[in-house]
């Protein structure tokens, strides 16, 4: 399943770049967040649930990224298991300054969900899948423009 | 396919559902027919820290007509299909009920978990949207009353919170003139839809369609209602014309997703060509044809 | 006298149902043992992907887990991998990489089910995933994935086979006036049999031997598999018993040789004590053998009369990752050269490639002879595509063709030696049954009205009975079946039989074969199956082998004991055995009808007051290694009528006319044909399983692969006609397939005769409503 | 093989008392909350006769009748079955003398393998208890939450419609 879409955001490239390179920033907007585990800048480890009404898996998720490039285009690689279950989810993010204070963000994710979570939920993948993905994303132009607190 | 392992608790009324799902921190999760929970969690699809039995809470499984239909949230589904009243007056009710998963199923399946549930692939909600029905949950707060196009959110979550329990089901009593039917295809009895339409329609003294709703199954995220289908059909002769124009509205107005039980474009074509049937046997009910 | 005998052609109520009514049937998940522990196992969620680490602490750390059994601990029993009948290895557990979604990854053993299932989800597997190749066209592509690195071979391609005359063919088809072609997808499908697999494997340590309940239609098969896989672990044949149980439905799913077996066996002998496994449906649908997936491109050449000529095929086989086909037969794509069917091509040549993809290994036949479902829908949809090129009643056309009653044995242009058969008169049965002219008059007058309904035939021709020891054998076994009989003092009867029936009624018909031939009654007979320890040895059930194979060894062994019954007749009678006749059920001395004996008093007479110098007792065995195979034979006609608005197809009608020969007990035979439509309805409508681009199984439980309901069934209409086998002890051709093998071309050639006036000449099964509504919408006809 | 070092037999799930009355046997016994029904009857009881075929309330192998209605017990926990009536194949047979479902699943050959056979026969007894005089289609509506492989359903059909008959005399008989 391939998602995409592009964010306006009212805030300077070099902050929206800092908050999506970040682990711990970046995962404030990962669904129900259990543990995080930075290993290095570009690799953390993170166990979120996610899941929709009582559709719940745990997933442990190892995520590299695997791309940083001149605070604009950014890759990333997460692949995680639940039992009898797998995802991974590749996404692409390049940002552009539409001026001091305001970004744009291109973004696309492919998201492959193997095994049971994938049979069982076939029927309801798509839509779940395209809903927690703009949770997120709408979750990070929230953060990166809601006013800095000290 | 085992469940993992979770409390079990039976509640003795609603309060005592209500109290046990808010202490449950969230984990909880209303047991009642079961037929779709149990086999998520057989899946361990769900995990729930606590099951709430509310099969043995009284007065959740009665069917009274006193101005409106209310149907309690555990009438079972071959029990809706049973009873006199709807029989009667509701054959709409009884398309829906006949054609959910198969006999069996049925026999624990109840209303009110069927909408709870909010499955998009359910039968009851989009009936219930033909109907205008709306749904009574009480909670710590006590009880609201809230109508059936504010209950959906998305698959699988209502408006209802953690720690409220769905109650009843209130439908307008039918008014003369009015006409109802629901259409459903599904590959083989016990599959999930591959699409739904639910019509109601009020025909007046000159044979016009004074109003109409239309709900439609696995359109999308949830059930939704096809409004610009009814815009069409109200204060229309219910000629062919017309029909077709509403019918490809709801379709326009419908997100299927492409999946094993058929590609997005089919569905929309099955939901135009049912929204057709299920409105010309809606105006056949209404001015007396069966 | 006849009925109260109960032999050959009555409709003899089953003996089984006896207890199966009262919940008293013993199925192998019945099977319950002192100590027994409980095996769950966990699988892979991808398709391909390499094991980087297997964590099984948390497994291990539940109370009631007592063990964890992963590829590693297997490699020095040398278990992690074990042979196929195709001369091709198969995984029992991965130590590196997998190769499928749902391949066995990990074994948990313990105290109770449910803690099994417990430890499954508790172990942490870390995947890194790999390439997928799930198009077996694609996997036969230079540079595609490589499914088996294993292999000395670094590419896909299992195997090449040919069959026919490729030059001779080819020059028909240069010649031809007129060629058609067509190419057809048969898609994976799975049996489940409502029973999944499952075993109880009992060690005894003391003793050495291995007791097995198992669900396998061939027991003694799997007693000499084992003690080929497992020998040099000291499981010597005789120190291992197998046991099947009753079986709740076969259909092929239960020949072979699944790992979770290897695992049960190797844990029970590994902890002393019994192990359970009984597979879930998800795991039966999904990781069991599939059956079908056959790629084939089919042309037929004919003459501007329609007279056929020439057929050619070109098939690509999927097999998943490994070719563990339960395919008896000597050739690799079975008998899928049957494919030239009821009519007598002067050329033909078939070339099938087997690939291996990432997909779950196989195949086995779904209630066929293996691969000849594929072979007659092939053909049977090629006949109506000609009909179509030359505007002719598919009927007519096939009446035109069929192979005479007179050229029978009729040799065929792929080497196949029919037995016998009368094509003609069924078909005209079916049309006579149906009302075939009216039928053609009420579709022409519902076209004109836009109305869609569609008439579709099916004159198969099937080839069962393995079989034949030169066209088959499992492991270098030749492919005969044994009875042994015994008749015991008071004339009662015990059979026991190398085959194994799984609902087809054996404890009733094998009665009726002896009760025949013996002239004691059918309540009096005892059969007996399943259990190596008693049986004879023999193959097994499937490939509707039973009665042309063990029916033939039962009615030989009868009368073997017939013809020594005849020589205590005749002592008994004080006359010549010369002058000893067998009439009505009993030893008359010729032209003497009051001078007779009954079996039973020949049957004391064996024990108490047989002929001096004669062996007391009597009984007899048979080892039965038929001379050919059988061909039984049909033609089916199905009416259907589509709905322009949402592409439905509803069956109306179905006629069924069977010829299998003779008929042992025809309420037995019409339910195995009404069973067998139904699992033909399924693949043509209904059952797929497919697969996406990285190997997820999409219709892998019962709520994504869907069988017919009473709902969608029609109520079946059949009829027969008899010729019975020259060369079988009996007549009896075998029945249990042939409608599974014949109904998916009638019903697919009667959806696209509903549709053939716009242009439609083929549609791929299962025909779901949207590729129907598809075609009605592009040729402007949908509602 | 890697062997557990814990302790082998406890459990930690709590259990729960419940009563339960079986073919008009009652038991009381201790179950954990997530033991589905059909393990109960099965496992605890030895009730063999009742099957499991599909895990996913698809096949009705593993029907049996709660408090008279006919359920997939695969898709029910025995906790629900607290102070609950059950009745299984088991309990067909009475006296000696078989059910008439039975009797018509024999003289109609509405099994093959036997593995659906009780689910069907469960079904059906529930089914004929409400529908004494049901036409071919209202059978056929009734079965189709019971799955069969073998018999093409016809049989199946014949058998409850013979049983119907005899069950309808008997009553005329009675009266």
């Amino acid at each position: 399943m391939r998602f995409e879409g592009t964010l306006d955001i009212a805030a300077p490239r070099d902050r929206v770049w800092s908050f999506l390179t970040d682990p711990k920033q970046v995962t404030t907007c990962a669904p129900d967040v259990q543990s995080l585990d930075v290993t290095d800048p570009r690799h953390f480890k993170v166990v979120v649930r996610a899941g929709v009404g009582p559709i719940k898996g745990t997933f442990t998720m190892n995520v590299e990224f695997t791309e940083l490039v001149d605070q604009g285009h950014a890759t990333v690689v997460a692949r995680g298991q639940a039992p009898g279950s797998a995802v991974e989810l590749r996404s692409t993010m390049d940002l552009s300054a539409l001026d001091g204070t305001r970004t744009t963000m291109k973004w696309a994710s492919d998201v492959t969900v193997s095994g049971m979570i994938q049979q069982v939920g076939a029927r309801l993948m798509q839509g779940a899948a395209d809903k927690i993905t703009q949770q997120v994303f709408s979750c990070i132009k929230a953060k990166l423009e809601a006013p800095v607190t000290a | 396919m085992i469940p993992a392992s979770f409390e079990y608790a039976v509640a003795r009324d609603v309060a005592d559902a209500i109290q046990l799902l808010g202490s449950s921190g969230g984990e909880g999760k209303v047991l009642a027919g079961g037929q779709s929970l149990i086999p998520l969690m057989k899946f361990r699809l769900a995990q729930p820290g606590l099951l709430v039995d509310i099969n043995r809470v009284k007065g959740l499984s009665d069917i009274r007509e006193n101005g409106e239909l209310r149907i309690g949230a555990l009438v079972r589904e071959a029990d809706l299909d049973m009873n006199a009243i709807v029989r009667e007056r509701y054959p709409i009710l009884v398309d829906t009920t006949r054609v959910i998963a198969d006999p069996l199923v049925r026999n624990m399946a109840t209303i009110g978990g069927n909408l709870a549930h909010a499955d998009p692939a359910n039968d009851h909600p989009a009936t219930m949207l033909a109907l205008r029905a709306s749904v009574v949950a009480r909670g710590p707060k006590g009880e609201r009353v809230i109508p059936i196009d504010e209950f959906f959110v998305d698959t699988f979550t209502t408006v209802l919170a953690p720690d409220e329990i769905l109650t009843e089901i209130r439908i307008p009593k039918r008014p003369a003139g009015g006409g109802g039917a629901y259409l459903k295809l599904e590959r083989k009895v016990g599959d999930f839809a591959i699409a739904g339409v639910a019509a109601m329609v009020v025909m007046d003294e000159k044979g016009r369609i004074a109003a109409a709703s239309i709900g439609v199954t696995n359109a999308g995220p949830t059930a939704i209602r096809a409004r610009k289908a009814e815009d069409i059909l109200r204060g229309q002769s219910p000629d062919d014309k017309t029909i077709a124009a509403a019918a490809a509205a709801a379709a326009g107005e419908s997100k299927p997703w492409s999946d094993l039980r058929g590609p997005a474009e089919y569905k929309l074509d099955v939901i135009r060509v049912l929204t057709q049937r299920a409105i010309r046997k809606a105006v056949a009910r209404a001015t007396g044809g069966k | 006298m006849a009925v109260e005998i109960g032999g050959i052609g009555q409709s003899v109520k089953r003996k089984e149902d006896a207890r199966f009514i009262r919940g008293k049937g013993k199925y192998v998940d019945d099977v319950k043992l002192p100590g027994m522990l409980y095996m769950d196992i966990a699988r892979s969620p991808l398709a391909h992907a390499r094991i980087r680490k297997i964590d099984t602490s948390k497994a291990l750390a539940i109370p009631g887990v007592v063990a964890v059994i992963t590829g590693k601990d297997l490699v020095p029993l040398n278990l992690h991998w074990m042979p196929t009948l195709m001369s091709d290895k198969q995984m029992v557990l991965p130590t590196d990489t997998v190769l499928y979604q749902a391949q066995e990854v990990a074994a948990v053993v313990a105290t109770e089910r449910y803690i099994a299932a417990d430890g499954v989800d508790a172990i942490e597997v870390d995947y890194e995933p790999l390439p997928v190749v799930v198009d077996p066209i694609k996997a036969l592509q230079p540079g595609a994935t490589l499914v088996r690195e294993d292999r000395e071979q670094k590419d896909n391609h299992i195997w090449h086979w040919e069959v026919g005359d490729r030059a001779g063919t080819d020059r028909a088809f240069a010649d031809a006036d007129v060629v058609v072609k067509q190419d057809l997808y048969i898609p994976r499908i799975h049996v489940s049999s409502i029973e999944t697999c499952g075993i109880v494997a009992s060690f005894d340590k003391v003793e050495g031997k291995l007791t097995v309940w198992m669900t396998t239609q061939a027991p003694h098969a799997i007693r000499t598999v084992i003690a080929l896989v497992a020998g040099h672990l000291g499981l010597a044949e005789h120190k291992i018993r197998v046991i099947s149980p009753d079986i709740g439905g076969g259909f092929g799913g239960k020949v072979p040789v699944y790992p979770g077996y290897v695992l049960a066996i190797g844990a029970s002998v590994l902890t002393g004590v019994p192990v359970k496994w009984i597979e879930d449906r998800a795991e039966n649908i999904q990781a069991d053998s599939f059956a079908r997936d056959y790629h084939i491109s089919a042309e037929l050449a004919s003459k501007k009369d329609g007279t056929m000529q020439a057929l050619r095929v070109k098939t690509i086989a999927d097999h998943g990752a490994f070719d563990a086909a339960a395919n008896p037969s000597k050739y690799p794509a079975g008998l899928f050269h049957i494919i030239t069917g009821s009519y007598p091509f002067e050329k033909s040549f078939v070339e099938v490639d087997g690939a291996y993809t990432n997909k779950p290994p196989g195949g086995i036949a779904y209630r066929c002879s293996f691969r000849v479902t594929e072979a007659a829908f092939t053909i049977e949809r090629l006949v109506d595509v000609l009909a179509l090129k030359l505007g002719r009643d598919p009927a007519e056309l096939r009446m035109q063709n069929f192979i005479p009653p007179t050229a029978f044995p009729y040799t065929s242009s792929l080497g196949w030696e029919y037995d016998s058969g009368d094509y003609g008169r069924a078909l005209r049965l079916a049309m006579d049954t149906i009302g075939y002219a009216d039928l053609r008059k009420e579709q022409a007058e519902k076209r004109k009205r836009g109305e869609l309904m569609g008439i579709g035939i099916s004159s198969f021709t099937e080839i069962v009975g393995a079989g034949p020891s030169k066209n088959f054998d499992i492991l270098g076994i030749k492919m005969f079946d044994s009875a042994e009989i015994r008749v015991h003092p008071t004339g009662k009867v015990m059979v026991r039989l190398g085959v194994k029936s799984q609902g087809q009624g054996h404890e009733t018909t094998f009665g009726q074969i002896v009760a025949e031939e013996l002239g004691i009654p059918v309540a009096d007979i005892a059969v007996e199956e399943g259990d190596t320890d008693t049986a004879p040895y023999g193959l097994g059930t499937y490939a509707s082998r039973s009665t042309p194979v063990a029916g033939g060894a039962t009615a030989i062994a009868a009368r073997k004991i017939r013809e020594k019954a005849k020589l205590i007749a005749a002592h008994l009678l004080e006359a010549n055995p010369d002058d000893i006749e067998w009439k009505d059920y009993k030893f008359q001395v010729k032209g003497v009808p009051s001078k007779s004996k009954t079996m039973q008093e020949v049957a004391f007479a064996a024990y108490t007051n047989h002929p001096q110098g004669m062996e007391a007792g009597l009984e007899a065995v048979d080892y039965y290694d038929p001379p050919n195979l059988t061909y039984p034979f049909g033609s089916y006609i199905c009416v259907v009528d589509l709905d322009r608005g949402t592409g439905e197809v509803k069956i109306r009608r179905f006629v069924a006319v069977d010829d299998c020969g003779t008929i042992i007990n025809p309420m037995i035979v019409e339910g195995q044909i009404h069973g067998g439509l139904t699992m033909g309805l399924a693949p043509a409508l209904y059952e797929q399983i497919n697969y996406d681009e990285q190997g997820n199984i999409q219709g892998g439980t019962f709520m994504d692969y869907l069988l017919p309901t009473a709902m969608e069934t029609p109520n079946w209409e059949t009829a027969k006609t008899t010729t019975p086998s020259p060369h079988h002890p009996i007549g009896a051709k075998g029945v249990g397939e042939s409608a599974t093998v014949g109904a998916p071309a009638a019903i697919a050639n009667a959806v696209v005769d509903a549709l053939a006036h716009l242009g439609v000449r083929h549609i791929d099964i299962p025909i779901t409503p949207w590729k129907v509504q598809k075609i009605l919408k592009e040729n402007g006809v949908a509602e | 093989m890697a062997v557990a070092t814990a302790p082998t037999t406890s459990r930690g799930q709590r259990t729960h008392k419940i009563h339960v009355t079986v073919n008009g046997v009652p038991h009381d016994v201790e179950v954990e909350a997530r033991t589905l029904l059909v393990h109960f009857l099965r496992e605890n009881l030895n009730m063999t006769g009742t099957h499991i075929g599909c895990d996913t309330t698809n096949c009705g192998a593993c029907t049996v009748l709660l408090n008279g209605r006919a359920v997939k017990s695969c898709t029910v926990f025995a906790v629900q079955a607290d102070q609950a009536t059950v009745a299984t194949v088991e309990g067909l047979e009475k006296d000696g003398k078989l059910h008439p479902i039975q009797e018509g699943f024999h003289q109609e050959h509405g099994l093959q393998c036997g593995f659906c056979t009780a689910g069907m026969m469960m079904t059906a007894v529930a089914f004929l208890a409400t529908n004494p005089k049901p036409t071919e289609l209202q059978i056929r509506e009734a079965i189709s939450g019971n799955l069969c492989r073998c018999t093409g359903y016809v049989n199946i059909v014949k058998s409850i419609d013979h049983a119907a008959r005899v069950m309808r005399e008997t009553a005329e008989g009675k009266a």
